[in-house]
């Protein structure tokens, strides 16, 4: 981490430098297309683009988090590939990672700001107290939260809300929300946010991202969320390797009936995978070994907005929140004091009626003649 | 003096909505099914006669007073209102193009009874002043002259002398503690004397004392066509008094449909107590006699006939299986319609249309449902037993130009009845 | 710590184990889609490659695929940032190409349509410099102060 | 928290409630409405009992009788269909099983999807029909109110979203799931206060006919 200028020496000849052969650089495109969740056909592309790309410096800040996110990337199991695509950039500050402290860690990140003016990363982790929040919540060095955040992204090129504490204020900002935690779109609207969710994300998600990056010089094709379409652009649901069972309509009703031993859809036992987007069906957990919906447990949705406040994690998609029949029953008694009091006016109306009632009689009746 | 205002009419309608009301209005999907069952709606094929939409003014009522959306909708000044221009405009809807026959009640696919809805409605439209002329003037003549024709009791005493002569039988008259007190329809005493001594030839037969009042003779009940409570209360009143001055147990209507419905079911909730005897209807009580074998008939007809159900005695007083026993007794060839009893079709004269002469054109109309049912059978002569129906068969048969003679059930049955079995038969009876 | 052996334990046979020799039904959509690159391949010479990592296989999925494909006569392995094995299929000019890490573990596994895999091939900067690296050679053979040979 | 995602949690837990509530009241105040108003005694002496043909008319009503049946055959066949179809959708599609089971505790077998999904079709086909047919028909054209339009437009989108949201038809699916819920809520807030109440009432009023009926001696 001395060198924080970012190096005029591209990645093609950064990577010749440490011995890789034309194969290995090719089998090194080969896995970051994969990674990337972009088809085979345009390695010959990624190489041409990597052969020409330059390190990054990137800044990685660290807010309401439980440092799930950082350990994701850090034990994910093809270090090879990722360390590398690591290695390409300049982690100039990372409270976890660095061995920098105190003073001088904060000196680092201000170096590699004013070094690398306008053309940094910011990576954020963690959601953040709202400028209206007590700042005490969350401090480093003395300084809130938003005020380093702040700080931080007004030179840089981009900013990547990592986890969804950082995308969409994630745990710290489930009901009743008492630090007052925003997200970092909440607060970045003048930069380029891309949001990689997920609780954590998916390492190799994480590292993509940064290879597209890294690979064609601009932020990927974002979702309505701002999350990359390549990794966010199908539902779970969509690509689950269950969804036959879905479609077929068998279910497993409890996790030890013969469904779930057959592997039939998880759906009501409340997986989310059809409202949330992720890769976790094709990029899998633990260096491909396997996912959540594999291993026989329901997809939580941790990769969207809210879903700390939906319904719970076992209850089914179609369930909804907070409702109960208490609903119903308190609905019932209004409606019943409501229609009692409408049956009393129309029937003191009908008695009024009939006692002033005059009877019809032969003259009045000869009248309309 | 008083008169007749819509605010009244508001009053009496108002006055008139009940649970079931409520309940039907808030179950009807307007899907239309109901004017597939009107004879005024698939004769003239205008939509206008659509049974639901006759109920527009007592809806509107129960919407905005009877409901909390009706309420809500008052308060933004969106619910529409009934006026004095609308119920003249639904006075033909509510008089001239329904019998009250009862066909959509028994269709209507979330149960609503749109003729218990129709009566109700004709409360509203007399306190509004809005009810036809012809049903203003046989209520009147109802109430001052005790008949809705004017008929008085010296015809009906003339009637009897012919009936006496020619039978050689007393006709009782005012014999207290009779059995049966017998009453009668103005139109059977003009049109249809052959009634009267058919019945006295059937009860001398099987024995039934029985006996007419002078008191009161007339079962007919104008109040309940045009649709008043007060003027067919006063009605009801008069049989039932003479009823308990000749202290009979049990009462007769005659063969005459509303007449039925009049004294049968209204009239215990119209002077709101029950009656301290029962009623019956003719047919009834002729059934009641073949089963109990007090009637021995010879001979039977041999042409085809077939039968029209009155639609208050079959349809709205399940009186239905009855007239097809008696005709079996009497009929070789009887066929009946492919629609009959509870589902079968209304003459087109009911409900005070063939009172209302300006509706003249709508009953003939209406008509044609029943014309076409005859055809499909094709008999030789119709049997009813109610004498409007009667007339309006017989009159929209003649405008038709269909020679098929229409007659009545109880002087069928008298026709047929052995000539002597008598002592033998008050012999079984006693026995 | 005693009560730990009080919860019941129950081992279920290994026939209710589900993810054993059983598949999702994905592997024929698979081959279908290789049948097609191979139709391509014969008619025009076009090469197409697959990334199964992609494919939202279940367990299963992929044993079966590669079941399906068989074995061919011919196997390479390329050492290069870790191993690359490639193998032919049962199927000529469909081959497998896995891209395993230094640790043996897999980076992705490809599906190659074409006569030879990519990364069997000399690669075309290599092959400028081929020519080069030769003579530099002969070079040293000619002059035997440079031996021995070393590249 | 806003978009897609936003939107379904919305649906799924406020509108949903305040849906749930206006449901209940209105429905509740309805039926009190209706049954505090009462009948008249009735005097009359009755040819037989009204329990057993009011409850039998209740059933009977749901099938036409023959005349009814070959002159009005569409409204029977196309208003069976579809409303056979819609229950079938509303209360054997498995998630909306899972929902009554969350709200009521009730639960009950369930059909399998492409079941439902066939189903689903045939109503929205049906429901188009109906639509034709109200705007053709001389009747029903001429007793329609803006409230039935508005009624089927209601009934039909809760099918129709729900179609495209089983089909995935619209993306993100959290949109389509959303609308598909908003749409059933709109239609449970409006059931009350429109004719959708004939859910409840027809079966009132199917007794309280076969009541009156049944007490004159025909089964209506």
């Amino acid at each position: 981490m001395a060198n924080l200028k970012t190096p005029d020496k591209t990645l093609g000849e950064g990577l010749r430098e440490i011995g890789l052969s034309r194969r290995g650089f090719l089998k090194f495109c080969a896995a970051t297309a994969s990674m990337m969740a972009l088809p085979p056909n345009l390695v010959p592309a990624i190489a041409a683009a990597l052969e020409q790309a330059r390190r990054p410096s990137v800044i990685w800040l660290s807010f309401q988090e439980c440092t799930g996110c950082t350990e994701s990337l850090t034990r994910s199991h093809s270090p090879s590939v990722e360390n590398l695509i690591l290695d390409l950039v300049s982690l100039d500050y990372h409270h976890t990672l660095q061995a920098a402290a105190g003073e001088a860690a904060e000196e680092a990140r201000l170096q590699a700001m004013e070094a690398n003016r306008g053309q940094y990363l910011v990576i954020v982790d963690g959601s953040i107290p709202g400028p209206d929040a007590n700042p005490g919540y969350s401090t480093v060095a003395g300084h809130s939260n938003y005020d380093i955040l702040m700080e931080t992204v007004e030179h840089a090129a981009a900013v990547i809300a990592v986890g969804t504490c950082a995308a969409f204020g994630g745990l710290p900002q489930a009901k009743p929300n008492p630090t007052g935690a925003m997200s970092v779109m909440d607060l970045v609207h003048d930069k380029p946010v891309i949001n990689v969710s997920g609780c954590p994300p998916i390492p190799m998600v994480i590292t993509g991202v940064l290879a597209h990056y890294l690979t064609f010089g601009r932020l990927p094709e974002l979702d309505a969320y701002r999350r990359p379409m390549a990794f966010y652009g199908q539902s779970i649901h969509d690509r689950c390797y269950r969804r036959p069972f879905y479609d077929k309509g068998l279910f497993a009703e409890s996790f030890d009936d013969a469904g779930a031993k057959l592997g039939w859809c998880l759906y009501r036992l409340g997986c989310k995978g059809p409202t949330t987007y992720n890769a976790c069906a094709t990029m899998r957990w633990n260096s491909g070994t396997s996912w959540p919906v594999e291993s026989g447990h329901p997809c939580l949705g941790c990769s969207e907005p809210g879903f700390w406040d939906d319904a719970g994690f076992y209850e089914p998609v179609s369930v909804p929140i907070g409702v109960t029949s208490k609903t119903l029953i308190e609905g019932a008694a209004v409606g019943a004091v409501a229609g009692a009091g409408i049956a009393a006016l129309a029937r003191k109306a009908k008695k009024e009626a009939v006692a002033n009632r005059q009877p019809v009689t032969i003259d009045e009746l000869e009248q309309k003649l | 003096m008083s008169e007749l205002t819509l605010e009244r009419g508001l009053a009496a309608f108002r006055a008139e909505i009940d649970a079931p009301t409520a309940a039907f209005f808030s179950s009807c999907v307007h899907c239309g099914v109901c004017a597939q069952s009107c004879p005024f709606y698939l004769e003239t094929g205008d939509p206008k006669y659509t049974p639901i939409l006759k109920l527009e003014p007592l809806r509107l009522i129960w919407e905005a007073e009877f409901t909390l959306w009706g309420r809500i909708k008052g308060l933004l000044g969106l619910q529409e209102k009934v006026t004095d221009a609308m119920l003249a405009e639904w006075e033909e809807l509510l008089y001239d193009s329904c019998s009250m026959c009862g066909r959509c009640s028994m269709v209507c696919p979330v149960g609503n009874d749109l003729a218990y809805m129709i009566r109700k409605s004709r409360e509203g439209m007399v306190q509004a002043g809005h009810a036809p002329e012809g049903l203003i003037n046989a209520s009147i003549r109802a109430v001052t002259t005790g008949s809705p024709m004017g008929l008085q009791w010296k015809t009906l005493a003339v009637q009897i002398k012919h009936v006496e002569a020619s039978t050689g039988l007393e006709v009782p008259v005012d014999k207290t503690g009779a059995e049966y007190l017998v009453m009668l329809s103005s139109m059977e005493v003009i049109n249809f004397p052959e009634y009267l001594e058919a019945i006295t030839k059937i009860f001398d037969h099987a024995g039934v004392t029985w006996t007419l009042s002078t008191q009161c003779f007339e079962a007919t009940n104008a109040g309940i066509q045009i649709g008043n409570k007060d003027i067919a209360a006063q009605l009801v009143e008069r049989v039932v008094a003479a009823a308990e001055t000749l202290k009979v147990s049990k009462v007769i209507s005659p063969e005459c449909g509303h007449a039925f419905t009049a004294i049968r079911w209204e009239g215990p909730n119209l002077i709101g107590r029950p009656y301290p005897f029962r009623v019956f209807h003719i047919v009834e009580v002729l059934d009641e006699l073949r089963a109990t074998g007090r009637i021995q008939t010879e001979g039977k007809e041999d042409d085809r006939l077939s039968m029209h159900d009155p639609c208050n005695l079959a349809r709205k007083s399940g009186v239905i299986q009855q007239q097809r026993n008696l005709i079996d007794l009497v009929a070789e060839d009887f066929v009946d319609m492919n629609e009959h009893g509870r589902f079968q079709w209304c003459c087109g004269a009911g409900g005070g249309v063939s009172s209302n002469e300006r509706a003249e054109e709508l009953k003939m109309a209406a008509f044609k449902r029943k014309k076409a049912q005859i055809e499909e059978v094709a008999p030789e002569r119709m049997v009813t037993m109610c004498a409007t129906c009667r007339t309006q068969l017989e009159e929209g048969l003649e405008e038709y130009n269909m020679d098929i003679p229409v007659i009545g059930l109880t002087e069928m049955i008298a026709d047929h009845l052995v000539e002597k079995p008598r002592a033998a038969a008050e012999h079984d009876a006693e026995a | 710590m005693s009560g730990l052996d009080q919860i019941p334990v129950t081992i279920e046979s290994s026939a209710s184990c589900s993810a054993r020799s059983r598949d999702f039904g994905n592997a024929p959509a698979v081959l279908n889609q290789i049948r097609d690159a191979l139709e391509r391949l014969v008619s025009s010479g076009e090469e197409t490659c697959i990334d199964l990592n992609a494919m939202p296989f279940g367990p299963g999925d992929l044993e079966r695929l590669t079941e399906l494909l068989g074995t061919g006569e011919a196997e390479a392995s390329v050492e290069a940032l870790g191993p690359t094995r490639i193998r032919e299929t049962g199927i000529p000019g469909v081959w497998l190409v896995d891209y395993l890490n230094a640790e043996g573990q897999r980076l992705t596994l490809h599906v190659e349509i074409a006569t030879v895999p990519q990364i069997l091939r000399p690669q075309p900067q290599d092959l400028a410099c081929a020519i080069e690296r030769l003579d530099a050679r002969l070079t040293r053979l000619r002059d035997p102060a440079h031996s021995p040979l070393s590249s | 928290m806003s978009g897609a995602m936003g939107f379904l949690l919305w649906v799924k837990g406020p509108m949903f409630n305040i849906a749930l509530a206006i449901f209940a009241i209105g429905l509740i105040a309805r039926l009190v409405e209706i049954f505090l108003l009462g009948r008249a005694p009735n005097y009359a002496e009755p040819r037989a009992g009204e329990w057993g043909p009011g409850l039998r008319t209740m059933l009977s009503r749901t099938i036409a009788d023959p005349g009814t049946f070959k002159r009005a055959p569409f409204n029977v066949v196309v208003g069976w269909v579809w409303h056979i179809g819609f229950l079938i959708a509303l209360l054997l599609f498995i998630p909306h099983i899972e929902l009554f089971k969350g709200v009521l505790g009730l639960y009950w077998p369930g059909l399998p999807n492409p079941v439902v999904d066939l189903v689903t079709a045939v109503t929205l086909i049906t429901l188009l029909a109906t639509l034709v047919h109200r705007l053709w028909h001389p009747v029903k054209r001429r007793i329609s109110t803006t409230e039935d339009y508005l009624v089927w437009t209601i009934v039909f989108m809760v099918v129709l979203t729900g179609y495209l949201a089983y089909h995935r038809l619209v993306e993100p699916y959290p949109l389509a799931l959303g609308m598909h819920i908003l749409s059933a809520e709109l239609m449970l807030i409006m059931l009350p206060f429109t004719k959708l109440t004939h859910i409840f009432t027809a079966f009132i009023a199917r007794w309280y006919n076969g009541a009156a009926f049944g007490r004159k001696g025909v089964q209506s």
